[in-house]
């Protein structure tokens, strides 16, 4: 008793493992909460598609349980608590159930397929907007008040309330259709056929080629965010006593703003980032759908036009489990950035 | 007597006060009027502009003249009063999400302030859970099951999603007040609990309140129009995230002279969100004034 | 003289943490501490930041609950009361803090402020006969003429003006007593005394009992002279006695310490101090007390063996004057 | 006595929403080689303002208007207004270092002491090799009565608030500076701490041969390590003279006031009086000598014109045409 609640208690003081074991936590209970939702709603998607195999293929009630209870991994004569537990151990063995659409794919093999071209686009253009964002907010700190400041705040403030969808379809509209810059057709996938997967030049520049939509829209639909919020921070940490001693002290003018403004200005965005993340993972459902852009979001979009129920659950928790790891990531990149919280906890 | 008049004319000073600060900051006084104007096109527009819903073969996809002010749609029927008859819905929707989502904010909030311990880290884990979820696929995933027939049902279900932000920011703000002098003193004074939670705590939030109402609000506009747009809510009714969805689905997008009727309620949603952000910020400023660009 | 308050055997600890994912930590911010204040006596207690006076302060106007001990007013422990009962004795004893700028609601004018407790507690029965009470508080405070303060907002009112509303709202009730936490440090030098008078003048005409919080001992002797001082150090109290004695014949090391280190508004009495030699500049976290005599890391006068092992016992050196330190153990 | 730096006909503004602040107005002061020179006024009086534009390091909403600050240390002569950047910030820290008021955020939260004190020998070109600067650094550590190696490698948020004072003073005297401004320098620690920096400060003024400038509305802290004294009033000077003479002879009626308001500790129990009213409005002066509205001494000539310094005897400077009846102890 006493050693466990000891190795609690060191649990409890380490930070990193705290945080590890809440990410944890959260991704058990959207597991459950996504097994519930699906069996408990009122239009079972189980039943519904029994009684679709019924009416369709006119099989017999026992048959199309059986073929149904087959694509989701689950035995339906169990209680439901003992069906939650099985769901569990599937779950832990890395089975996610079969698509009904396209029978006999795993679920894990469609998310293996789709997964890395939305990562792959989402965390670019999260690079590049971040980044950007940084400096641009920042140097707009600095000239604060000049007409520089008040045109790019103007757009910022513009750019970050519009939904990236109604960006999307912008681009879509203006640079693919009226004005016919690049070829909308040819873009939609996320490779062109025929091209190999490789570190060869072709590949990569068809990658890029591909994502450069969806990159497109995701940076301009955040980056204003970024330059609002990197600004205020950057004039509230312009306000610090530090900022003032370090001029006192007659530090170099780049030693004070990156050492000292800069990277204390940022401390407070990686909150941000983290909801971010969120944002833009659950915005590629819509975006990559505009686009056609074949990654996760769009794997999404499809499965539930049309019900394909197991691809459904899989393709919603995976984007759940990667966006709470990228929070996980975003908080120990914070927790090295900021020495108070590394040690003591933040208390 | 004399009193009440006096409290009054106070009253009517602030609001003055209110209004001439926000009129001090441009962008934030631009957002105001075309907040108004905007509710009151959606609102009382409709009576004044009529929307003839037939379709006229003869008038596909007019460019912009005295008639239509905006052109017409694939069906030869006028843009500008499908603008004005299509904000209706989505106003309404916003508007109650943000006012289920302050609700539960508010209450759950200043409850787990106000009683803290398991209650409090109960409360403040299932924020950040829910906070963490990544929402548009979650409300995508429950469109497939719930019909989201009427507004309210989509305002609920956008509001249960919507309110850990404003519930940390409350929760916060009941937690700095509840420690302050002069709520100490008027326990001290023996003025009760609720006239404490209601006189004293409350209305010293209230910015907190509406900012967060507001901003709410636009995080609605956006869900919604997105569910709207992949085809996941049923298209009942004419608004601008329908129009949209028909541009995309209906392939007016790749059709070079429907840019009018795509343009129009993307301008129109853009506008609204874009009033309520930066009508915030100056209300941000007037309520923080240590925000401002110096002083 | 009757005893207004009683503390006996108080503790108050805080936890900190305990949450779902964080650790918890207890602060022992008060231990055993006993006091009693007469009728209309002043007390005045000091010590630095941390040391628990705040707390006391709060504990004796039942705005916390000790963790054990018992506070009685006029003999009664207050958690035990009856609901009227413990109305009676909320209403007798009010607080003035320390911030002017945090302690009136920025929302509310001054005739909110006033009028609120008056018609809650039915102290008046109209609105005149409260505009009457109104004018009449503020005339006390020197708020006047009152038509130029009556209906202005916080912000409106320099930090004197203000800490007069506050007292003025302290006197809604008709207190016993007043806890003054701190009520005039965070004024201006030449605006402090000013509120000293007033408050003096409230104990002079109204009979007014006092518990005044402080650091400065000069605001202690100077507003304490005629009652007495209990000087606090992490949690307890090292000495009690008449204001006088306290401070012209120290006994415990560290008000003795308090007292030399303390700088004085006049360049011949402060450069010809003697100042004490602690063994260490750091005051001890609370979190991780020393053994025994809280005060026996630092004391220049610490017997190893004895002061850090015992937890020193109450002696009463001369009538009325209170001593925590084991030194004086032989004496008594 | 020889001049290290002149203060000329001195005036600062800042703009505000509701005007312009006059802060400092007309002022004028010399700091002697050697001396420690106390500037004491309450909150508004400008202090701050002035000691920060010693080093040219006012809020972008504040303009010097009018006035030269004349620097001659170290062979080099400097008018500080009309530095350029570059030579500014070489400046600063080498020549006249600053210690802020609030040393708990002086110091960058992210990174470790040591390169804070790395990041100003850097930037001032200092011809030390890294062991060298090590050595210097733990001596003063040491002189500042801190565990050098301990000290070296915390974060700021490591070290209570007495610890990162002393940090900042070692860290002032890094560079060799010839004067040091200390602005409020124990404002928020407790008696004890305060005490030992203040033991401190005496020290190095002895060891160092330093020129002080110390800012405070805490008069006992002028008494404790002043020469001279510097009294503001309003952002201007009232009365500059021998620490004594303020104290013992003062001749403005503010410096008066001041002084027979504040309660001492050690000295005997005396009657105190406060001065009526509330400081002026910085935006709406008052005409004629700004303080008029609270002085006793007041006659109709003082509401005509604002007097300037006028030297009343050796080394003692008043701004009051009634400084002969003060003196005497007439009023009439």
């Amino acid at each position: 008793m006493v050693r466990i609640y000891n190795t609690l208690k060191r649990i409890s003081k380490n930070v990193i493992l705290r945080r590890f074991i809440k990410s944890i936590f959260t991704i058990f209970v959207v597991v459950s909460l996504t097994f519930f939702i699906i069996r408990l709603m009122p239009s079972n998607p189980i039943q519904i598609y029994i009684n679709q195999l019924i009416s369709q293929y006119g099989m017999t009630y026992k048959e199309a349980e059986a073929l149904a209870a087959s694509l989701f991994s689950i035995d339906l004569k169990k209680p439901l608590i003992l069906q939650y537990f099985d769901f569990l151990k599937n779950l832990f063995r890395g089975d996610l159930g079969i698509s009904f659409l396209s029978r006999g794919t795993k679920v894990t093999s469609i998310i293996k397929e789709f997964l890395p071209w939305t990562l792959f686009s989402v965390g670019v253009s999260l690079l590049i907007s971040f980044t950007l964002g940084i400096i641009i907010g920042m140097f707009i700190a600095y000239k604060r008040g000049s007409s520089i400041d008040v045109i790019i705040t103007s757009i910022a403030s513009i750019l970050s309330s519009i939904p990236n969808y109604l960006i999307g379809i912008m681009i879509l509209v203006f640079v693919g259709v009226q004005w016919k810059l690049i070829p909308i057709e040819a873009m939609r996938g996320s490779l062109s056929p025929g091209v190999k997967p490789g570190f060869t030049w072709t590949f990569i520049k068809d990658v890029f080629f591909h994502a450069s939509m969806p990159i497109l829209t995701y940076v301009i639909s955040t980056i204003g965010g970024w330059i609002l919020t990197m600004k205020s921070s950057t004039l509230s940490t312009l306000g610090e006593d530090y900022v003032m001693v370090a001029k006192a002290r007659g530090l170099k003018e780049s030693r004070i703003t990156f050492s000292y403004v800069g990277r204390n200005a940022i401390l407070p965005l990686f909150t941000s980032l983290t909801i971010s993340l969120g944002f833009i993972v659950g915005g590629s459902v819509l975006i990559e759908s505009i686009f056609v852009y074949k990654g996760i979001g769009w794997v999404l979009w499809s499965s539930i036009s049309s019900r394909d129920y197991p691809v459904m659950q899989g393709v919603f928790l995976i984007i759940t489990v990667s966006v709470i790891m990228a929070n996980l990531l975003a908080d120990l990149l914070y927790s090295r950035l900021d020495p108070r919280i590394r040690i003591t906890g933040g208390e | 007597m004399d009193k009440k008049i006096r409290k009054i004319h106070l009253i009517l000073g602030s609001l003055r006060d209110t209004f001439r600060l926000l009129k001090r900051n441009k962008v934030g006084f631009a957002g105001f009027i075309i907040l108004i104007f905007i509710i009151l096109m959606s609102f009382i527009g409709p009576y004044i502009v009529p929307f003839d819903t037939t379709s006229r073969l003869d008038k596909i996809y007019v460019k912009p003249s005295w008639e239509h002010p905006l052109g017409t749609d694939s069906q030869g029927r006028d843009i500008l009063a499908q603008i004005v008859h299509g904000g209706r819905d989505v106003l309404v929707v916003a508007f109650l999400t943000g006012f289920l989502s302050t609700l539960i904010a508010i209450s759950l909030g200043s409850l787990s302030a106000f009683i803290g311990g398991r209650f409090d880290s109960m409360i403040t884990s299932l924020a950040d859970i829910v906070l963490t979820i990544p929402h548009f696929p979650l409300l995508s995933v429950l469109a497939a099951f719930v019909k989201l027939k009427n507004p309210l049902m989509i305002a609920f279900i956008l509001a249960l999603l919507s309110w850990p932000g404003l519930l940390r920011a409350v929760r916060a703000q009941v937690l700095s007040l509840k420690e302050r002098d002069f709520i100490e003193a008027a326990r001290a004074l023996d003025l009760g609990t609720p006239y404490i939670v209601f006189s004293e705590i409350l209305p010293n939030m209230m910015n907190y309140i509406v900012i967060s109402f507001i901003l709410s609000m636009t995080s609605a506009v956006y869900a919604q129009v997105g569910l709207i747009l992949l085809g996941l809510v049923p298209l009942a009714t004419h608004n601008w995230g329908v129009m949209i969805n028909f541009a995309w689905t209906r392939g007016a997008i790749f059709y070079k002279h429907s840019i009018y009727y795509i343009l129009s309620p993307i301008f129109a949603i853009s506008l609204f969100q874009w009033s309520l952000v930066s009508f915030t910020r100056s209300l941000e400023e007037i309520f923080n004034p240590r925000l401002g660009q110096g002083a | 003289m009757e005893k207004i308050i009683e503390l006996k055997n108080i503790s108050k600890f805080f936890t900190i943490g305990g949450g779902f994912f964080t650790p918890k930590k207890t602060l022992r911010v008060l231990e055993n501490l006993n006091l009693s204040i007469g009728k209309g006596e002043i007390f005045c207690l000091v010590g630095e930041s941390g040391c628990g006076k705040t707390t006391t302060g709060k504990l004796i106007a039942g705005l916390l609950k000790p963790t054990s001990g018992e506070i009685l007013f006029y003999g009664k422990d207050i958690w035990k009361m009856g609901k009227e009962e413990f109305k009676t004795y909320r209403r007798s004893v009010q607080i003035v803090h320390q911030d002017p700028y945090s302690s009136l609601n920025p929302i509310k004018t001054v005739y909110d402020i006033l009028s609120t407790p008056l018609l809650k507690h039915h102290i008046v029965r109209s609105n005149g006969q409260c505009e009457e009470k109104i004018s009449e508080l503020l005339k006390i405070v020197d708020l006047t003429p009152v038509e130029d303060f009556i209906y202005k907002y916080p912000h409106q009112l320099s930090g004197g003006q203000r800490q007069r509303v506050v007292i003025a709202r302290a006197l809604t009730l008709n207190p016993e007593f007043i806890v003054a936490d701190e009520a005039v440090s965070m004024l201006d030098v030449s605006i402090r005394l000013s509120i000293i008078k007033l408050l003096l003048s409230l104990k002079k005409n109204f009979d007014m009992t006092f518990l005044f919080i402080t650091h400065d001992l000069a605001m202690a002797k100077y507003f304490g002279w005629s009652g007495k001082i209990g000087v606090m150090y992490l949690g307890r109290l090292v000495e009690i006695g008449p204001t006088p004695k306290v401070l012209e014949n120290p006994l415990h090391p560290y008000t003795k310490a308090l007292l030399l280190a303390v700088p004085e508004a006049d360049p011949e009495v402060t450069r010809s101090k003697k100042v004490m030699e602690l063994r260490s500049l750091d005051l001890p976290s609370l979190l991780n007390l020393p053994p025994g005599c809280r005060f026996s890391n630092r004391c220049p006068f610490m017997e190893p063996g004895r002061c850090d092992k015992i937890e020193p016992n109450l002696y009463e050196l001369e009538p009325e004057h209170y001593v925590a330190c084991e030194l004086y153990g032989e004496k008594v | 006595m020889e001049n290290i730096l002149k203060i000329e006909d001195l005036y600062i503004e800042y703009k505000a929403r509701r005007g312009l602040v006059k802060a400092v107005r007309g002022v004028d002061l010399d700091l002697y080689k050697g001396e420690t020179l106390a500037v004491i006024g309450e909150s508004g009086s400008g202090k701050t303002t002035l000691g920060l534009s010693i080093i040219k390091l006012l809020p972008s909403s504040a303009r010097i208007s009018q006035g030269k600050i004349w620097y001659q240390g170290n062979g080099k002569k400097y008018e500080i207004v009309s530095l350029d950047n570059s030579r500014l910030r070489k400046f600063r820290w080498k020549e006249i270092a600053m210690v802020f008021q609030s040393a708990l955020n002086a110091f960058n939260p992210v990174i470790k002491i040591w390169d804070h004190i790395v990041d100003t020998a850097e930037s001032h070109d200092i011809k030390m090799t890294r062991e060298e600067l090590r050595v210097k650094v733990l001596e003063l550590l040491r002189l500042v009565q801190l565990d050098p190696e301990r000290v070296l490698k915390s974060y700021p948020h490591e070290l209570s608030g007495g610890m990162r004072q002393r940090v900042l003073i070692a860290l002032a005297l890094l560079l060799d500076p010839q004067i040091i401004i200390l602005d409020e320098p124990t404002t928020a620690l407790d008696i004890l701490s305060q005490r030992s920096i203040l033991e401190l400060l005496k020290k190095i003024k002895e060891k160092l041969n330093l020129s002080i400038i110390l800012i405070s509305h805490d008069l006992s802290l002028a008494a404790e390590l002043a020469d001279r004294v510097a009294v503001m009033y309003a952002g201007s000077l009232v009365e500059v003279g021998s620490v004594y003479d303020i104290f013992y002879k003062p001749l403005h009626p503010y410096t008066m006031g001041l002084i027979r308001a504040v309660p001492t500790v050690t000295a005997s129990m005396r009657e105190l009086i406060s001065i009526p009213g509330s400081p002026p409005d910085l935006i709406n002066l008052p005409e004629g000598c700004k303080f008029h509205p609270r002085c006793e001494y007041k006659i109709e000539e003082c509401l005509k014109e604002e007097p300037k310094l006028i030297k009343a005897s050796y080394n003692h400077y008043t701004a009051c045409i009634r400084w002969e009846n003060i003196r005497n102890g007439k009023n009439n």
